[in-house]
């Protein structure tokens, strides 16, 4: 995270927000700026698929909004004021103090200020999430661990069918609502209780306490939640189960699910029968439509282009070539991912399929991304999987497009998800759709 | 003596024009040799599925004539395929930098009464409206089957709205149960341009080509250009005038000379316009002998030399290297018989084998009856013999075929037919845009998408393991021309 | 400089600002402006008159916005600029926003659609130790090298104002090398608690490098200072021979040079424009239209004749005025009758609410109350005629009013108690905690609609289709929950509210 | 069904042919000419969401394509033919012949023919569907009525078992999805539904338990309620008639009340399970609330409807019922029968008198056009077919394909019934809205 950013695809740090506002009533209280909340609420949530305010998000989210006294002569008073009329305000079952960049450079001590709440036996912890510090996927782990750290207890026992969820980001995928409770459905079809811990009827503080008592994290991502699941194994001593790969139709999904019931020692006949039921309807409807597929009339595009986070490129390159057997141009990966963790993804890429490979960049300046494509030529018209960003470029390459990375600006999303069979179809259905729509 | 005679609204079928036929099974030099000694017959099927019939030919050509209106005649499920040729047109627009607009087609919406009592009003009020909110150059009036049976003088009623509307009214006589063989679709669609749009030439342009075709990109003005010809696209997404001017170009041209004989032949009888008798322009040496007679025909054969040479420079290095890769797989084609004789030349010169081909019908000999142009006859002479099956998209035999010739890929030209191939689990394309792998660039757009499809068979792979087929184990075991009687 | 010199500047008498100053003095020093308050709204245009005008601070807060967001609203929609926001990936969380506006309003105006020209640094940890100016310079000279801009807007933020970055050396330098005028806008979210400040830094951008010595005066044209609204001044200026100059967003660089050369300048919101208008007419003699904006009948005849006074078309005025007032009369009481007895709130920014309430009477809904999310206790060309919330509450001066920064708990707490029909709402999501309660809630996104006479037809119209079925507010009624305590709503409205400072 | 049509919405009676192959392991047997069961094919379940040809549809439909001989000597012979060799080369359960307009203007006895094969015991049923009796939505009853008349036999009541005679397979391009959907609610409320098509019906079996319901439920404006009647006839089954298809919140939980009392569910249970049908529901549509509210003072406050009798009420419940838009004026396409006309109007009038819009039966793409452009207020929102995507374009409105032809768009199982129907539908409308205003 260095170059500048040119139709920027994350935002800072302090997007952990989003992820608090995403966990039932759970209240953030912003240490920042006046403007910071909003525009994060706006980038992230609002002109991302016009997710919306929620519970508590918007303008409901209590800041000190910190003025030049603060920065001068310091904020903690200014923080204390507005924790108590928060507790007082806002009806809430667990509050998390999230520090913007002024609060962070000037050094109020947020976290002393924070812990005397706590031990007066506030459910509150802070984040330390100063924009310049990193992305909102960042964020979004600060925010989760602090939440560990500050606030759980060892668990009394063990639950085997028990399993966290580290996937999607909340709000920085468009369609974390969908896919959460997808992956939901898909854990429960085969015989684990998923402790899904964001989104609707995910438990709230209720479902967090629970999260020691866990039999194993799954961390279904291609980077985003390692460090999560590290901090639980020392703490509890959880194992970790990572796939990397975002299950998006049948043959992933099903590797998917029969990883994870290995992993689990779940009885092989209940989970075979619940891949066979859902990949029986699944292909129904591919076979249905076979003749569409195959007469690839409307020049169907000949070659895909993702421009999204690794988990949606990645997941979104295994399912086109899979079902559909689409050919992948140049792969764009978005989210930056730590160093470390790129050779891993430039292999998945690598090995997409045997005689079946992408090359990938990593970029989230449109301008680099931009250049890149324009380089490649194109038998037939590409389609570009990306960001609403993308649209001019698409229109410049002479390709079609569809919205899917933050931020969204050309499409309503309620709980459309793309995990899973379903997803799948899904995904399929908004594809074409988009094609066919242009004539 | 002339098939042509624009004096009637209605022509002869294929089958008793051209002794067309749509059932045989054997090798290609059989039928090439049954062919040219006039000895084929057909050999009717008991048991069949459902194929196509001429109104669709016709209505396709028509309503992609871009002032022009087209009213069915019909019931309403005739219509049915108005929304394919309203995409095929939206589609042909925006390729063409058009704003996309709905195709202009009414249904005059037969019922019961009319089945009873006659519907000529109906007609008549359905071109009167057409006329009004269309504001077309041209009315096209095709017939169906309830229309004919009920014995309605459609001719009669359009001869007298040509009068008061003051624009040509033709009919079209696609009735489906009139021809086994579809494409006389096309020549009932031709006839009524012939009849009705063509006029006598004002001035020769003898630098202009026609070209007889469907929707493809056009791959022919590039190639033109560089001998300085004109390439005249015709008949979707052409004018009226346009097509009235047919009469004053140089030579006509086809990209499947079972689409185009019938206009092509009638362009040279009435008017002089010399057609180039030639197989079509697919695979090196199908394109060399095409531009070659068109060499001739336009007195352009040094010119045209040099084009071949350069052309044949300009993709060796490729054309190797694909045939390097395509080598040994193994393709199967299904197709409307010149097409897909043309198809199999290009498997061929890519360096794949050809388990065979199965072609819709077959025309034994083309209406200008000149023999130069058979392409069967190239397709064995070029590129040697093949198995071969005559069968108007009866899909329990194609895939009875399929599953005895296991080719690596089926390659298709005709909706509904590909699927086959997929539930079979043989990687399978439809060649949508039929100018694909035309001349010698398309060699190597043609090789490249067959490379895709078997580098990457999932969807093909998954598509056999879950879709089930209707057909009874017993017929799986049957020969495919089990349901074939002996020729009556 | 230390922390203390550079925020500490004393506060000074001189309500106009002194242009060439990179840095806009805050609202609240320059203007007296506050952003708590709550009481009658004659007593307000009383206090704040007599100048002794406090600020009410809040203990529990909810976040507002920024100068930041206010100052790239209006520069992103330049067309041919460019503006680089020097600052952490988080302060671009309203990119995507603006996105949308130009696009939006690109297809209004018949332009090509592109997305806006929005940078930034991306400032990080090691940034803030070392310092970032090398990726200011490299952030320029991409933007040039992207989109040949006729000019470049560098928007500082908290994270640049408090590392304390150096932006004029960078720029100096970068616009010697480019010879295109780069300008930086100082709106670092906590300077000032008035997001209004950030319209203000950017006017002062735009006069400092953007706009020229007038070449010739153009006498027939007036400057409108305003947001992305449909163009419904050409409908009050053409009949008397004037024309409209749409500034800033959609303009071209070029268009905005010559703001020196109208015959006038005039607002659509006089808080929005003050400090633009006020500078064009110390800078270069263009008169600024004092009186409030054309909205509601009084406030339009007064502002034209203003505006007629100014360009010698007295004479095409009173004919005007009196035509459009006659043409409007039988459909105005049409709506008049059918809104009778309506009880209306506006939830606005001022002077645009200001507006919006004199409307709402003038169409014949009941006030009963309104909520401004801050006041200026002056204008900076301090002249009492432009006051616009005694224009809007002449007739009703008792009309209870606060003063509040978009604190959703306090106006959620306050409808609750008054129960109103209506609720005018001008900020985003704002309006969902209005709708709630059940209560109508109408966001005004053109702000132009009900502008001058056909104005308020047109808003009328706009307003009874909504008020006809208001199935939305009560599906979100019925499911609905607020994230409040009970505790909270049985408090009064303004209990968080200091005692004046 | 009889004024010439511009852009036609529906097809002819033949089109009860994709009813059969809607139906799992069913084979249609075409008595007619070569072209009409791929035009069929090509209308309904091609260029109509792309849905594809299935098990026994597109190129594998049967069909005995007449020729000049046949017309000239009729035809019954070569059905036989047919018909043989049906039995022996296409893996079905149940064989339905359907006649064209050349078969049946020419009087072939294809009843008789066919009548001779059942005696012999072959599963085949016969329905005469030439393409003039009417449209393929009177096919889909045809058939239907056919195979309840020629083939079921009286059962043992089955507790719970409802059948489902809702959406017509095909003509809907979300057929498959909304039977689906219907399923998973009935399952809620403790009931069994019996699916006559789609990849969830249990094909003949199914049919065969259709006695032994004990509710028939009509979810259609008019389609399916001569076969409730029928059935009743014969097997005394009570139906339920819900003339509105249920989308969102408020209209399925009263769709599912009323199914409830019908088949006598314990309220308590119904209560429960809707409940949290509804908290679901709701915890999307007011995330979403800062746009409706925030964006429709500029985006279309109006919305044309151009779609069969039972989408249009369906629809207009949720746009003005839930989210407070206002119709202009709605289209019925479906050509229902004229004695369903007031019915069908008042439909459309239970909201409230100020929600009261023009309802206009046509299925003729001309005088759809036409009366849009004299009185659409502003730019409408159009919700129809894809014709309609020229006159949307014409007068700057936004539109979504929703209704038959479908050239725009590909369905697979996606489904506008019920909560999550609604939920995808709101996404569906306003992200066409959103593609086009930028």
């Amino acid at each position: 995270m260095s170059a500048t950013v040119e139709q920027p695809r994350q935002f800072c740090t302090l997007g952990g927000q989003q992820s608090v506002v995403a966990i039932e009533r759970a209240i953030p209280i912003v240490h920042g700026g006046p403007g910071c909340s909003g525009k994060i609420f706006g980038g992230m949530s609002f002109f991302n698929g016009f997710q919306g305010s929620g519970y508590a998000g918007g303008n409901a989210v209590p800041g000190t909004n910190s003025c030049e006294k603060d920065i001068v002569f310091g904020g903690e008073q200014r923080l204390r004021e507005v924790i108590d009329g928060a507790l007082k305000v806002m009806d809430g079952d667990l509050f998390v103090v999230l520090t913007g960049c002024t609060a962070d450079l000037v050094g109020d001590d947020t976290a002393t200020v924070v812990s005397e709440y706590r031990e007066r036996g506030v459910p509150i912890v802070h984040a330390s999430t100063g924009g310049f510090k990193g992305y909102n996927h960042l964020g979004h782990e600060l925010v989760v661990k602090a939440i560990i750290e500050q606030l759980l207890e060892p668990a009394k026992a063990i639950h085997p069918k028990l399993v966290n969820v580290w996937s999607v980001i909340p709000y920085q995928d468009t369609f974390w609502a969908g896919n959460l409770s997808a992956i939901r459905e898909h854990l429960e079809g085969i015989g684990l209780e998923a402790n899904i811990l964001f989104g609707h009827d995910s438990g709230g503080l209720a479902a967090w306490k629970r999260i020691p008592e866990a039999a194993f994290n799954l961390v279904l991502s291609p980077w985003v939640g390692l460090s999560i699941a590290d901090v639980l194994r020392q703490r509890f001593g959880t194992p970790v189960l990572h796939y990397p790969v975002l299950p998006i139709g049948a043959v992933e999904t099903t590797r998917f699910l029969r990883t994870v019931a290995e992993f689990a020692q779940l009885p092989f006949q209940p989970v075979e029968d619940f891949i066979v039921k859902k990949e029986g309807h699944f292909y129904h409807f591919l076979d249905r439509a076979a003749d569409f597929f195959m007469e690839m009339r409307w020049d169907l595009p000949g070659r895909f282009i993702n421009i999204s986070d690794s988990i949606y490129a990645l997941g979104i390159s295994r399912f086109l070539v899979n079902e559909l057997s689409l050919h992948p141009a140049q792969q764009v990966v978005t989210d930056e991912p730590p160093e470390e963790h790129r050779e891993a993804i430039r292999r998945h890429f690598a090995e997409l399929k045997e005689k079946v490979s992408a090359e990938v960049i990593f970029s989230n300046d449109s301008d680099t991304i931009s250049r890149q494509l324009h380089k490649q030529g194109y038998d037939l018209p590409p389609l570009i999987v990306g960001s609403s960003w993308d649209r001019d470029l698409a229109r410049e390459i002479g390709g079609f497009h569809l919205s899917i990375a933050m931020p969204v600006m050309d499409r309503l999303v309620l709980d459309r998800g793309y995990v899973g069979y379903e997803g799948g179809l899904r995904l399929i259905e908004d594809i074409y759709g988009s094609v066919l729509g242009t004539y | 003596m002339s098939l042509v005679n624009i004096a009637h609204s209605n022509l002869p079928t294929r089958e008793q024009r051209l002794g067309s036929i749509v059932s045989f099974e054997g090798l290609a030099s059989e039928l090439a040799e049954l062919s040219r000694s006039g000895r084929l017959q057909d050999r009717p099927r008991s048991f069949t599925q459902v194929s196509s019939c001429a109104s669709s030919c016709a209505i396709c050509l028509l309503s992609l004539i871009q002032d022009a209106a087209v009213v069915n005649h019909a019931p309403l499920g005739c219509a049915g395929d108005f929304s394919m040729f309203n995409l095929v047109n939206r589609y042909g627009l925006v390729k063409r930098g058009q704003t996309p607009a709905n195709a202009r087609l009414v249904s005059t919406n037969l019922n019961e009464s009319d089945a009873v009592f006659g519907g000529s009003q109906k007609l008549e009020q359905a071109i009167r409206d057409a006329y009004e909110r269309f504001r077309p150059k041209a009315i096209f009036v095709t017939a169906s089957c309830a229309s004919a049976i009920t014995g309605e003088d459609i001719d009669a009623i359009a001869d007298q709205l040509e009068e008061e509307l003051k624009i040509p009214v033709a009919t079209v006589h696609c009735e489906g149960f009139r021809s086994k063989v579809w494409t006389t679709g096309f020549d009932v669609a031709y006839h009524a341009i012939l009849r009705k749009i063509v006029r006598p030439p004002e001035r020769r342009r003898l630098e202009v080509v026609n070209v007889i075709t469907f929707w493809g990109e056009d791959v022919f003005s590039e190639l033109f250009n560089k001998v300085g010809l004109e390439a005249n696209l015709v008949v979707p997404f052409a004018d009226i005038e346009r097509i009235a001017r047919l009469s004053e170009s140089g030579a006509t041209v086809q990209m499947c000379s079972t689409l185009g004989t019938y206009l092509a032949a009638g362009l040279e009888t009435i008017y002089g316009v010399p057609e180039v008798k030639a197989p079509p322009p697919y695979g090196l040496a199908g394109t060399d002998a095409w531009l070659r007679a068109l060499g001739r025909a336009v007195h352009k054969e040094s010119e045209i030399e040099e084009l071949i040479a350069s052309e044949h420079e300009a993709i060796r290095p490729e054309l190797e290297d694909l045939r390097q890769q395509l080598k040994g797989l193994t393709g199967y084609v299904a197709a409307g018989s010149v097409h897909g004789h043309s198809l199999a030349s290009v498997l061929r010169e890519l360096g794949m084998n050809v388990a065979g081909g199965c072609f819709w019908h077959h025309d034994p000999k083309l209406d200008h009856g000149d023999p130069a142009a058979d392409s069967l006859e190239h397709l064995v002479k070029e590129h040697g013999d093949m198995p071969v099956s005559i069968c108007n998209k009866q899909a329990y035999e194609l895939i009875n075929q399929l599953r005895r010739m296991k080719p690596d890929v089926f390659i298709v030209r005709h909706p509904g037919m590909a699927v086959w191939g997929g539930k079979l689990g043989i990687p399978t394309f439809l060649v949508e845009d039929e100018h694909f792998a035309l001349a010698y660039r398309g060699l190597l757009r043609f090789g490249r998408k067959i490379l895709d499809a078997v580098n990457n068979p999932s969807f093909y792979k998954h598509l056999a393991q879950h879709a089930k087929l209707p057909y009874t184990e017993w017929w799986l075991q049957q020969g495919p021309a089990t349901f074939m009687k002996e020729a009556e | 400089m230390s922390v203390e010199q550079q925020f500490c500047q004393p506060a000074t008498d001189n309500p106009v600002p002194a242009s060439r100053s990179t840095s806009v003095q805050i609202r609240e020093r320059r203007l007296g402006s506050i952003t708590g308050f709550a009481g009658t709204a004659g007593e307000l245009v009383q206090i704040a008159r007599s100048g002794e005008l406090a600020e009410r601070e809040r203990s529990f807060t909810q976040v507002g916005t920024c100068s930041s967001f206010c100052a790239t609203l209006q520069l992103s929609l330049i067309q041919d600029a460019v503006v680089i926001n020097h600052a952490p990936a988080g302060c671009a969380g309203d990119f995507p926003m603006f996105n949308l506006y130009n696009r939006y309003g690109q297809g209004k105006r018949k332009l090509a659609r592109q997305n806006a020209r929005l940078l930034t640094t991306n400032l990080n940890e090691q940034d803030t130790i070392f310092g970032a100016t090398h990726k200011l310079v490299e952030a320029i000279h991409k933007a040039h090298r992207a989109f040949h801009p006729k000019a470049i807007f560098v928007t500082a933020s908290c994270t640049s104002g408090i590392i304390g970055e150096d932006l004029e050396s960078v720029i100096e330098e970068a616009e010697q090398e480019l010879g295109i005028p780069i300008a930086s806008v100082n709106c670092e979210g906590f300077r000032s608690q008035i997001w209004a400040t950030g319209w203000d830094a950017a006017y002062n951008s735009i006069l400092r490098k953007i706009v020229r010595p007038p070449l010739q005066k153009q006498p027939e044209t007036i400057n409108i200072i305003t947001f992305i609204g449909e163009d419904y001044f050409s409908e009050l200026l053409q009949p008397i021979g004037l024309k409209p100059n749409l500034v800033v967003p959609f303009t071209g660089v070029e268009q905005l040079e010559r703001l020196s050369e109208a015959s006038a300048t005039a607002h659509m919101c006089s808080t929005l424009g003050t400090f633009l208008a006020a500078g064009l007419e110390r800078e270069y003699g263009v008169p600024e239209i004092k009186s409030p904006p054309p909205y509601g009948l009084d406030s339009t005849d007064r502002w034209l004749r203003e505006v007629a006074t100014l360009t010698g078309k007295s004479a095409q005025v009173e004919p005007f005025i009196a035509a459009e007032r006659a043409a409007i009369a039988p459909q105005l009481e049409i709506f008049r009758q059918r809104f009778a007895g309506r009880k209306a709130f506006v939830a606005a920014g001022p002077s645009h609410g200001h507006s919006s309430m004199e409307v709402l009477q003038d169409l014949g809904f009941d006030l009963v109350g309104s909520c401004m999310f801050h006041h200026d206790a002056r204008l900076d060309h301090g002249d009492p005629t432009g006051d616009s919330l005694q224009a809007a509450t002449r007739h009703i001066p008792g009309l209870s009013y606060g003063v509040c920064n978009k604190q959703a708990f306090e106006l959620v707490n306050l409808l609750r108690r008054l129960q109103p029909d209506l609720v005018i709402v001008r900020h985003p999501s704002l309006a969902l905690s209005v709708a709630k309660l059940g209560i109508p809630a109408i966001f005004v996104d053109d702000e132009h609609i009900a502008l001058g006479y056909r104005g308020l037809l047109r808003y009328a119209h706009k307003l009874s289709n909504w008020l006809v079925n208001p199935a939305l507010e009560r599906t979100l009624a019925r499911s609905s929950n607020l994230p409040y305590t009970q505790w909270w709503l049985s408090q009064p409205p303004f209990a968080m509210l200091g005692e004046p400072r | 069904m009889s004024t010439i049509l511009q852009h036609p919405r529906h097809l002819c009676a033949l089109g009860g042919q994709q009813s059969v192959v809607a139906i799992p392991r069913a084979i249609p047997i075409l008595h007619a000419g070569p072209g009409c069961g791929f035009k069929l094919h090509t209308g309904l379940g091609s260029y109509n969401g792309f849905q594809g040809g299935c098990y026994s549809g597109g190129a594998a439909l049967v069909g005995s394509n007449v020729g000049e001989k046949e017309i000239v000597f009729g035809g019954e012979q070569r059905l036989r033919d047919v018909i043989d060799g049906a039995l022996k080369v296409m893996d079905g359960d149940l064989y339905v012949v359907l006649s064209g307009c050349a078969t049946d203007l020419v009087g072939d006895d294809t009843e008789n023919v066919v009548t001779e094969y059942r005696r012999q015991g072959a599963p085949i049923v016969y329905a005469a569907t030439g393409g003039f009796r009417g449209s393929n939505l009177h096919g889909h009853e045809t058939i239907v009525n056919a195979i309840v008349d020629q083939f079921l036999t009286p059962q043992a009541k089955i507790p719970g078992l409802v059948n489902v005679w809702s959406t017509v397979p095909y003509h809907d391009p979300f057929w498959a999805g909304n039977l689906t959907a219907i399923q998973n609610l009935l399952a809620g409320l403790g009931l069994r539904a019996n699916l006559l098509f789609g990849p969830d019906s249990d094909g003949i079996e199914s049919w065969r338990r259709v006695p032994a319901a004990e509710l028939n439920l009509v979810v259609s404006s008019w389609t399916g309620l001569s076969t409730a009647q029928l059935l009743n006839e014969r097997h005394g089954t009570p139906w339920l008639h819900w003339p509105t298809l249920p989308i969102g919140a408020k209209e399925t939980s009263r769709f599912a009340r009323a199914v409830a009392d019908a088949a006598h569910v314990d309220s308590q249970l119904t209560q429960a399970f809707l409940e949290r049908q509804e908290h679901r529901y709701h915890y999307y549509f007011e995330r979403a609330a800062d746009f409706f509210l925030e964006f429709r003072w500029d985006l279309p406050s109006h919305y044309v409807t151009v779609t069969d009798a039972f989408y249009g009420s369906g629809i207009s419940r949720l746009l003005s019922g839930e989210l407070g838009l206002l119709p202009s004026c709605h289209f019925i396409t479906d050509q229902p029968p004229t004695e369903q006309h007031d019915a069908i109007q008042q439909q459309f009038a239970v909201l409230s008198p100020e929600l009261e819009a023009p309802v206009t039966f046509t299925a003729d793409g001309d005088q759809i056009t036409a009366e849009l452009r004299e009185n659409s207020n502003s730019a409408p929102l159009i919700l129809g077919s894809a014709w309609e995507r020229d006159i949307a374009a014409e007068l700057g409105g936004c539109h979504l394909s929703i209704a038959s032809p479908m050239m725009d768009r590909l369905v697979a199982n996606g489904s506008y019934f019920g909560y999550d129907g609604a939920l995808r539908l709101i996404e569906d409308v306003y992200s066409s809205i959103l593609g086009v205003v930028q």
